[in-house]
């Protein structure tokens, strides 16, 4: 990532968009002249119904310190009903990541709709900036850093059978 | 209240159209008459529902009410009415009604100060407002209102002691008489 | 100065300018006076029947109305009207007798005469700022009234309404402003200018007309004014004369003095005090005028 | 402290399976009963499929019943002749998964003869076979156990188990991890999944991970890394989770099989809950077309989408 | 290996104002796979564009990453271009660096980063492109319209006019509707049946149109160009080809007493019947259920007299399939019923307007039957009790509309002015009457609407009453109203002698189940989903269904055949093309990986996904597998988001070209 003089850590933020919505919503944004923290990449798709959780996963495990997920406003939808169900898969996801320990801090969901480049704006720069302030993702960074098999096989029960051998 | 086409008086209602010269029925009760009206405060109905009551031909509520006589004739709900009401003359149509049906109202100043008034016409041709005051006053049993005004007002020359006259009387005279006369005979309302 | 064309009126004061008004009166004759414009007073005129008279017996209001525009047919020249009530009903008089055949037939018969519906009646305003016109206004302006800020008062009746009076616009009137900048004075905007002030509930019931005249007064105060103008002795009377009582009432203080729109524009033409009855203002204008340098 | 639980209904619920078992069999109107039987450790069971009725006999119920059988309907299929409908029997959890599969067009309920299985409980997979069943040898699952006698059955012997109320062990631990921080929580899972050897017995047990191709086998792409490194398993423990969410009906078999000793169902129980609370879905109690997260409603929360 | 082609655009200054497009273009170069990277002035121009074909063809480029403007631009711009130089469209992406960078960032070292990792992470996905075929599907220029009320028989004409056969499948005896039923009509006044029947007389004469009444859809199979329609029709007892019509039957039927439903149950009608006397077609049918010869055996009478011998008590439902491209579902509306518990409905009824059981509280419908000419009293109100003419007569709006409470929360939007045409037409005929209506807003927006409305209270003098009521009871032969008139601010008692209530549009009875069979998708209360409230307001979200008329939700008539003409332009414009091309961004389905559970089925938006079944060569069932209809198919991927195996993948936005990307970054 690149860095400047302004911060001492500039995060890495994926955004996972509907080409419906949010990302003529971010075209808006551009042809407006609007002007927003470069960290984000955007990763375009047909349909929020079509982002699975587990992008969203890999995107953390490929080091990105933040990740929005973001699509048309509930009924919106180009495809009827596809926000619906991304609704609740993410839904349940978030608090699957918040359970294991992810700080939700880093994954922001948002609808922006293709009239809202404005708020495309808002939602890039509070997301950059929240994690600006938190510092880089570390966690699966050292994950991917520690290369033991079963460091923790150490429980009362090996030991004594390994005691016993 | 009972409606049925008994209890709802469609003459009156007629004759409050014809001396108004405006429609009752038109009135969608858009509520804008009652919101601009700087006397509605005063009224116990106010304007609109004076329109609606008339709707639905319930005058005795309207007249035995004050609303009517508290109306200030400033025509702000006719200028303002979108469906060309002339509500200011649906209310002296209807206190003209209500003076012919020497109606209950509650209130007796404004009409006592109205029939002081047109009686100093009567006699006089033009308003005498010194006597208009003091008459008032003292059959209004208000001995003492504006007292301190008074003298203040005949200093700067606002109050004439004396009245000046119309020197053609007879005229004015005539006018009552023949719009009397006219009533009598069912030639005017 | 002399006027384009010479324009002469016939005139038509109503009862208060003979009583409580003197001073509108003679503002009034002492202005036209100096503007050259002629003003005949209708013989033998009788009262309009103000607001009690269309209140309770339209067609006696009507009537004597009717009978005063037949008077004043005796009169060369369009009848001008000083006082806003009775302009109003004079107007809506025409207005109504011109819409209905029955009641015109009626009123005939009760002043047996036929009615006049042709001729024109103006308000003072009128004349001023249109047959007069503001530029010869202008040049007739002496003693600019610079740096006096007024709040023109314009009341109801003198507008509304919709189609009769037809003075200026219904809800955004600009007639009393065009005058007085005409006149060389500031006019403040403000949100009363319209508001009813209570009119004749002055005799029957008091408390209602230092309600709604002390929202006048604070909204003039609030919009910085100096003083009310108005072209109505009953708007007048209300705000001049009880604005000491009002004061009382809500414990307060204006010092605003209420002027005719005929002594603000008499003064700046140059008239003396004594013309225009400045003495006869409850509210006594002079400190003001001494202030602004304008006596 | 005398919490045992009384389990002698066992012996007459085994006599009514073997019953019903030689009945249907000798009438041909199953091919085959999935059921348990007696191991050779001493008080042990294990699953067996018995085709004949005359092995009825063979098939057993008590404390050491634990396995989910529900597992040998689907992936484990194999083992069980084809071409007629299969008589099992299923405890009341493992009912909840046999309803799962039925919702998911992994079973026809008419392919199928449930022998009910009223249960107070069976023994934690810590405790010796052998053990009396009591408020600390049962396992942790049977103590938040909602459905000791099911429902919907084709048979179920007549007897009422006699249970006792246990504090719940999982909602005790999904309390305690949800007051930590997420830091604290992190540091939590890390040391568990560091432990994680990769041996998939948690998805070779599981009803619901009847997939052909497992998502995290395929490496075109690689969705998630497959060596049993620590990013690889808590990838793993996570897709698994999520698989699972609004399925998974808490038989824990995943947590019995771990050889690591990771507590993985409280991953799974962490979700139902979620959606229970989410969108008042349970799963298990009756089939249904759609779980919670293959349908939606126009209302549901958003507070946490901007 | 690939040989990428990577072409940076400068978009005149707009880009390279910020990003330095040759460090760009350098860097790019240098990827992997990357055979040639260039930048120039204006990619989309001619010389752009010609720039992009002779590289492709000099450098036998395999794929193309144009880095320019926004995708919604000029994607298709590009890929044409890719195309005419002999490669498959789909093999060019573009990299979005203008509205995603250059415009929105100001500091050029930022820019030109960013920039060069957009465009690596479309190099990256590039790599992973496959050829797509387009997709066609052969059209079926036939179209088959649901339901003969004025939406169906208007959509009906206006596609056979364009000279496209059209199956009309009508569930009465008589196509006509509802519109048949009424009197007047607003805000014209003009008479119902005046300008319905002549409609209903071209379609039974249209050539291009096959009519089934007295039939229903059994089963719809296929998708958009391609449907397999199968229609019941019902056993009329009477052979359509030899009935003249003459109406000897209906005189001669000894049961006679049988409640007339056109009618609302205000007159009789035999056994053997048809609905009204203009009924299209003007063949009988005999009512089976009260039949005496159908109940007992004995009777005949209507076959004795029947001259050519039409009458076939042997007669049995038939069912048809017909093949069509195209349909238009126009099954219309019912009306609320305030019964205790009306028929097939979760609804409470109104006891406090008394659940339907006071015989002078009747419904919009009835009093349109009571003031048609045509009606069971000849166009005369009169009371359904005992016969007299009303005088005061009390009309309530909003029963079951706007009232969460009982289920309905929406606007039934035609009670208004039908109420209005009611006070007006009682006015016409009951002059020394009185016609009071309470209501809480008037809704009439529509051309020459709130004039009508007026109209009604300023010259036909109809007392409104801004206020709902509260109760109805019977007392003696009057029926009380207890409302209030909030506007005066007090309760309001009303002696009447009828009540007319205005109750709530609801969908046609058992709309959902045709919707189950045609796979279109509807809302709570059963009205048809359009596929876009605003911008496609008449097609439902599967390909190949329009919509008409009330069926989609309340409507007047105006809208009604607005709405029916606009389906039928629908119809005509996909029969325009005798193929259909769509682009082939699809989900397919991998068949080894799947298991058969289907969730993909439970979210597919478009009811795309099938059952297939895999079978050895024995022909013994294998196992059960998804398949994804290309022609259904929307294209949002949320069965593959959702796939726990990921065995659907969507053609153009598979794992692998997304995990690419990920991992590019």
């Amino acid at each position: 990532m690149h860095h400047t003089e302004k911060h001492n850590f500039e995060p890495k933020i994926i955004a996972f968009v509907c080409t419906w919505c949010t990302y003529a919503g971010a075209d808006l944004a551009g042809t407006s002249r609007m002007q927003y923290p470069a960290n984000v990449r955007v990763l375009k798709f047909p349909c929020t119904g079509r982002i699975d959780p587990v992008f969203i996963l890999k995107a953390f495990q490929q080091g990105a310190d933040g990740v929005l997920v973001s699509g048309c406003h509930p009924g919106d939808c180009h495809y009827i009903a596809g926000n619906f169900h991304a609704r609740r898969r993410f839904a349940a996801f978030r608090k699957l990541l918040e359970f294991v320990g992810v700080d939700l801090g880093r994954l922001q969901f948002s609808w922006v709709s293709a009239a809202e480049g404005g708020k495309w704006v808002e939602m890039v720069t509070d997301l950059t900036e929240r994690v600006r302030g938190m510092g880089p993702m570390q966690e699966f960074r050292e994950l991917a850093l520690e290369e033991q098999w079963s460091g923790a096989i150490d429980t009362p029960e090996l030991r004594e059978a390994y005691n016993s051998i | 209240m009972l409606l049925s086409t008994e209890t709802m008086d469609v003459d009156f209602v007629r004759k409050v159209e014809a001396l108004s010269g405006t429609s009752v029925r038109r009135c969608f009760q858009c509520g804008k008459c009652s919101a601009g009206c700087p006397m509605a405060t005063f009224m116990e109905h106010p304007p609109n529902r004076v329109v609606r009551l008339l709707q639905l031909g319930q005058w005795q509520r309207i007249l035995a009410g004050r609303s009517i006589w508290y109306c200030a004739s400033c025509e702000t709900c006719s200028t303002r009415c979108p469906n060309k009401v002339h509500l200011a003359s649906i209310m002296d149509a209807l206190r003209k009604l209500s003076w012919d049906a020497e109606g209950p109202s509650k209130e007796s100043y404004v009409q006592l100060a109205n029939r002081l008034f047109l009686q100093n016409i009567r006699t006089y041709g033009r308003q005498y407002e010194m006597r208009l005051a003091a008459v008032f006053n003292v059959k209004s049993g208000q001995f003492l209102k504006d007292l301190m005004l008074g003298p203040k007002l005949i200093s700067k020359g606002k109050l004439k002691m004396f009245h000046q006259k119309n020197k053609n009387m007879i005229e004015i005279e005539k006018i009552f008489g023949r719009i009397e006369e006219m009533r009598k005979n069912g030639e005017a309302l | 100065m002399t006027p384009k064309k010479t324009l002469n009126y016939a005139y038509y004061p109503g009862c208060s300018l003979h009583a409580s008004a003197g001073e509108y009166d003679l503002s009034t004759r002492e202005l036209f006076k100096k503007l050259n414009i002629g003003l005949t007073e209708v013989p033998d005129w009788f009262c309009c029947g103000a607001t009690p008279a269309h209140n309770v017996d339209e067609l006696l209001s009507l009537s004597l109305c009717a009978k005063n525009l037949e008077l004043a047919e005796q009169v060369e020249g369009d009848l001008a009207v000083a006082c806003a009530a009775c302009f109003s009903r004079l107007k809506t008089t025409q207005h109504v007798l011109s819409e209905s055949d029955v009641k015109r037939r009626q009123v005939e018969k009760a002043i047996d005469a036929p009615v006049p519906l042709t001729g024109n009646v103006k308000h003072l305003l009128d004349i001023l700022a249109r047959d007069l016109g503001l530029e010869q206004l202008e040049q007739a302006v002496t003693k600019p009234l610079a740096g006096l800020k007024v709040a023109c008062y314009y009341g109801c009746l003198l507008t509304r309404p919709t189609d009769v009076p037809n003075l200026d616009c219904v809800e955004a009137p600009t007639i009393m402003e065009d005058i007085l900048k005409a006149a060389g004075a500031e006019t403040v905007a403000w949100s009363h200018r319209m508001e009813c002030c209570g009119a004749n509930f002055t005799l029957s019931r008091p408390g209602v007309v230092i309600q709604l005249s002390h929202a006048i007064l604070d909204s003039a105060k609030e919009a910085g004014a100096d003083c009310i103008m108005v072209a109505c002795p009953l708007c007048h009377g209300n705000l001049d004369i009880r604005q000491k009582e009002i004061e009382g009432v809500y414990n307060t203080e204006y010092a605003m003095p209420v002027f005719y729109i005929t002594q603000l524009v008499g003064l700046a033409t140059g008239l003396g005090a004594d013309k225009l009855g400045l003495d006869a203002l409850i509210v006594n204008p002079m400190p003001l005028l001494k202030e602004k340098q304008l006596l | 402290m005398t919490n045992s639980i009384d389990t002698s209904i066992y012996t007459a619920i085994t006599e009514a399976i073997q019953d019903e078992a030689r009945r249907i069999l000798s009438e041909r109107s199953v091919i085959a009963v999935v059921g348990y039987t007696a191991a050779r450790r001493k008080g042990s069971a294990q699953p067996v499929v018995i085709t004949q009725a005359d092995d009825a006999g063979k098939l057993i119920f008590s404390a050491a019943c634990v396995n989910n059988l529900a597992v040998y309907l689907t992936k484990a299929k194999k083992e069980i002749p084809k071409g007629g409908k299969i008589g099992i029997v299923v405890k009341g959890c493992d009912l909840k998964a046999l309803v799962g599969l039925l919702g998911e067009s992994q079973l026809k309920r008419e392919e199928l003869y449930l022998i009910g299985v009223p249960c107070a409980g069976v023994l934690a997979s810590t405790a010796q076979p052998a053990r009396e069943l009591t408020g600390d040898t049962i396992a942790p699952k049977c103590r938040e156990c909602d459905n000791h006698l099911p429902q919907g059955c084709d048979f179920v012997p007549d007897q009422r188990p006699v249970t006792l109320e246990l504090a719940g062990k999982y909602s005790a631990e999904i309390a305690r991890l949800e007051a930590m921080t997420p830091a604290e929580r992190w540091a939590y899972w890390k040391e568990q999944f560091k432990k994680c050897i990769k041996c998939y017995a948690c998805r070779q047990v599981c009803p619901f991970c009847f997939c052909e191709q497992c998502l995290c086998d395929r490496n075109k792409p690689q969705m998630v890394e497959t060596t049993p490194r620590p990013a690889g398993n808590t990838a793993w423990h996570i897709v698994r989770a999520m698989h699972l969410a609004g399925r998974c009906a808490g038989c824990a078999e995943c947590e019995r099989v771990c050889p690591m000793d990771i507590p993985l169902n409280l991953l799974n129980r962490k979700m139902a809950k979620e959606l229970k609370e989410l969108y008042d879905y349970e799963a298990g109690f009756e089939v249904r077309e759609k779980g919670p997260l293959a349908m939606y409603d126009e209302k549901d929360d958003q507070s946490f989408i901007k | 290996m690939s040989r990428i082609g990577v072409f940076i655009c400068h978009c005149g200054e707009n880009i390279s104002r910020t990003v330095d497009v040759e460090r760009v273009a350098a860097q790019v170069g240098t990827l992997p796979g990357v055979a040639f990277s260039t930048d120039y002035k204006y990619m989309c121009s001619d010389p752009g564009q010609g720039l992009l074909k002779k590289a492709i063809q000099e450098q036998r480029l395999s794929h193309v990453v144009v880095a320019a403007c926004s995708p919604r631009m000029h994607e298709k711009t590009f890929r044409k271009a890719v195309e005419s130089a002999g490669l498959n469209p789909f093999l060019c992406e573009m990299a979005n660096i203008r509205e995603h960078c250059s415009w929105v960032h100001e500091d050029r070292e930022e820019a030109t980063q960013k920039a060069i990792e957009i465009v690596g992470m479309m190099v990256e996905r590039v790599k992973k492109n496959r050829v797509l075929p387009t997709i066609t599907v052969p059209v079926t220029k036939r179209s088959l319209v649901i339901g003969g009320g004025i939406a169906g028989i208007q959509a009906a004409l206006d596609i056979a006019d364009c000279g496209h056969e059209v199956v009309l499948v009508e569930r009465e005896p008589s196509i006509g509707g509802h519109m048949a039923q009424l009197s007047e009509t607003f805000p014209t006044l003009d008479c119902s049946q005046c300008i319905m029947t002549p409609k209903m007389v071209d379609v039974a004469n249209h050539p291009k149109i096959k009519l089934y009444t007295y039939a229903e859809i059994e089963h719809v199979e296929g998708y958009i160009g391609n449907f397999q329609v199968t229609v019941r029709k019902k056993a009329r007892s009477v052979d359509e080809d030899k009935c003249t019509g003459c109406g000897v039957c209906m005189t001669k039927c000894p049961q006679k007493k049988i409640p007339n439903t056109f009618d609302r149950n205000l007159g009789m009608r035999p056994a053997i019947y048809v609905p009204f006397p203009q009924a299209v077609p003007n063949t009988p049918v005999i009512d089976r259920e009260n039949c005496t010869k159908f109940k007992t055996g004995k009777c005949g009478v209507c076959q004795k007299v029947c001259g050519p011998g039409a009458v076939d008590y042997e007669q049995e439902d038939q069912l048809i399939v017909e093949p069509v491209g195209a349909i238009v579902v126009a099954t219309g509306f019912d009306l609320y019923s305030i019964e205790e518990k009306p028929k097939g409905s979760p609804i409470k009824g109104y006891g406090e307007f008394g659940h339907g059981k006071i015989p002078d509280v009747i419904d919009g419908m009835t009093f349109e039957r009571l003031a048609s000419a045509s009606g069971p009293t000849g166009g005369k109100i009169l009371r359904p009790s005992d016969g007299r003419e009303p005088k005061q007569i009390v009309f309530i709006q909003c029963v079951g509309s706007r009232a969460r409470e009982k289920g309905i929360s929406y606007c039934s939007k035609i009670c208004c002015m039908y109420t209005a045409k009611h006070t007006m037409l009682y006015h016409h005929k009951v002059h020394d009457g009185q016609a009071y209506v309470f209501f809480m807003d008037a809704r009439t927006p529509g051309k020459s609407y709130d004039e009508f409305w007026r109209r009604s209270i300023e010259e036909e003098e109809a007392v409104y009453i801004r206020g709902m009521v509260s109760r109805l009871y019977q007392k003696g032969d009057k029926i009380v109203v207890m409302g209030s008139d909030i506007a005066v601010g007090v309760q309001v008692e009303i002696e009447a002698d009828m009540v007319v209530l205005a109750t709530a549009v609801q969908p046609q009875k058992g709309a959902d189940t045709l919707a189950q069979k045609l796979g279109i998708s509807y809302d709570k209360y059963h009205f048809y989903s359009e596929a876009h409230a605003k911008l496609r307001p008449v097609e439902c979200a599967t390909a190949g269904i329009y919509l008409a008329g009330a069926c989609q939700g309340p409507k007047d008539i105006p809208d009604t055949v607005s709405q029916a003409s606009a389906a039928a332009a629908k119809v005509m414009t996909l029969f325009a093309k005798d193929k259909l091309e769509r682009e082939p961004i699809v989900a397919k389905v991998r068949e080894a990986g799947c298991v058969g559970c289907f969730y993909c089925r439970k979210v597919c938006p478009y009811g795309a996904v099938e059952e297939k079944e895999i079978r050895d060569r024995q022909g013994n069932l294998i196992k059960v597998v998804a398949y994804v209809n290309p022609g259904v198919c929307g294209g949002c991927g949320t069965c593959q988001a959702t796939c726990p195996s990921k065995s659907v993948e969507l053609d153009g936005y598979t794992d692998e070209q997304i995990v690419a990307m990920i991992e590019s970054l």
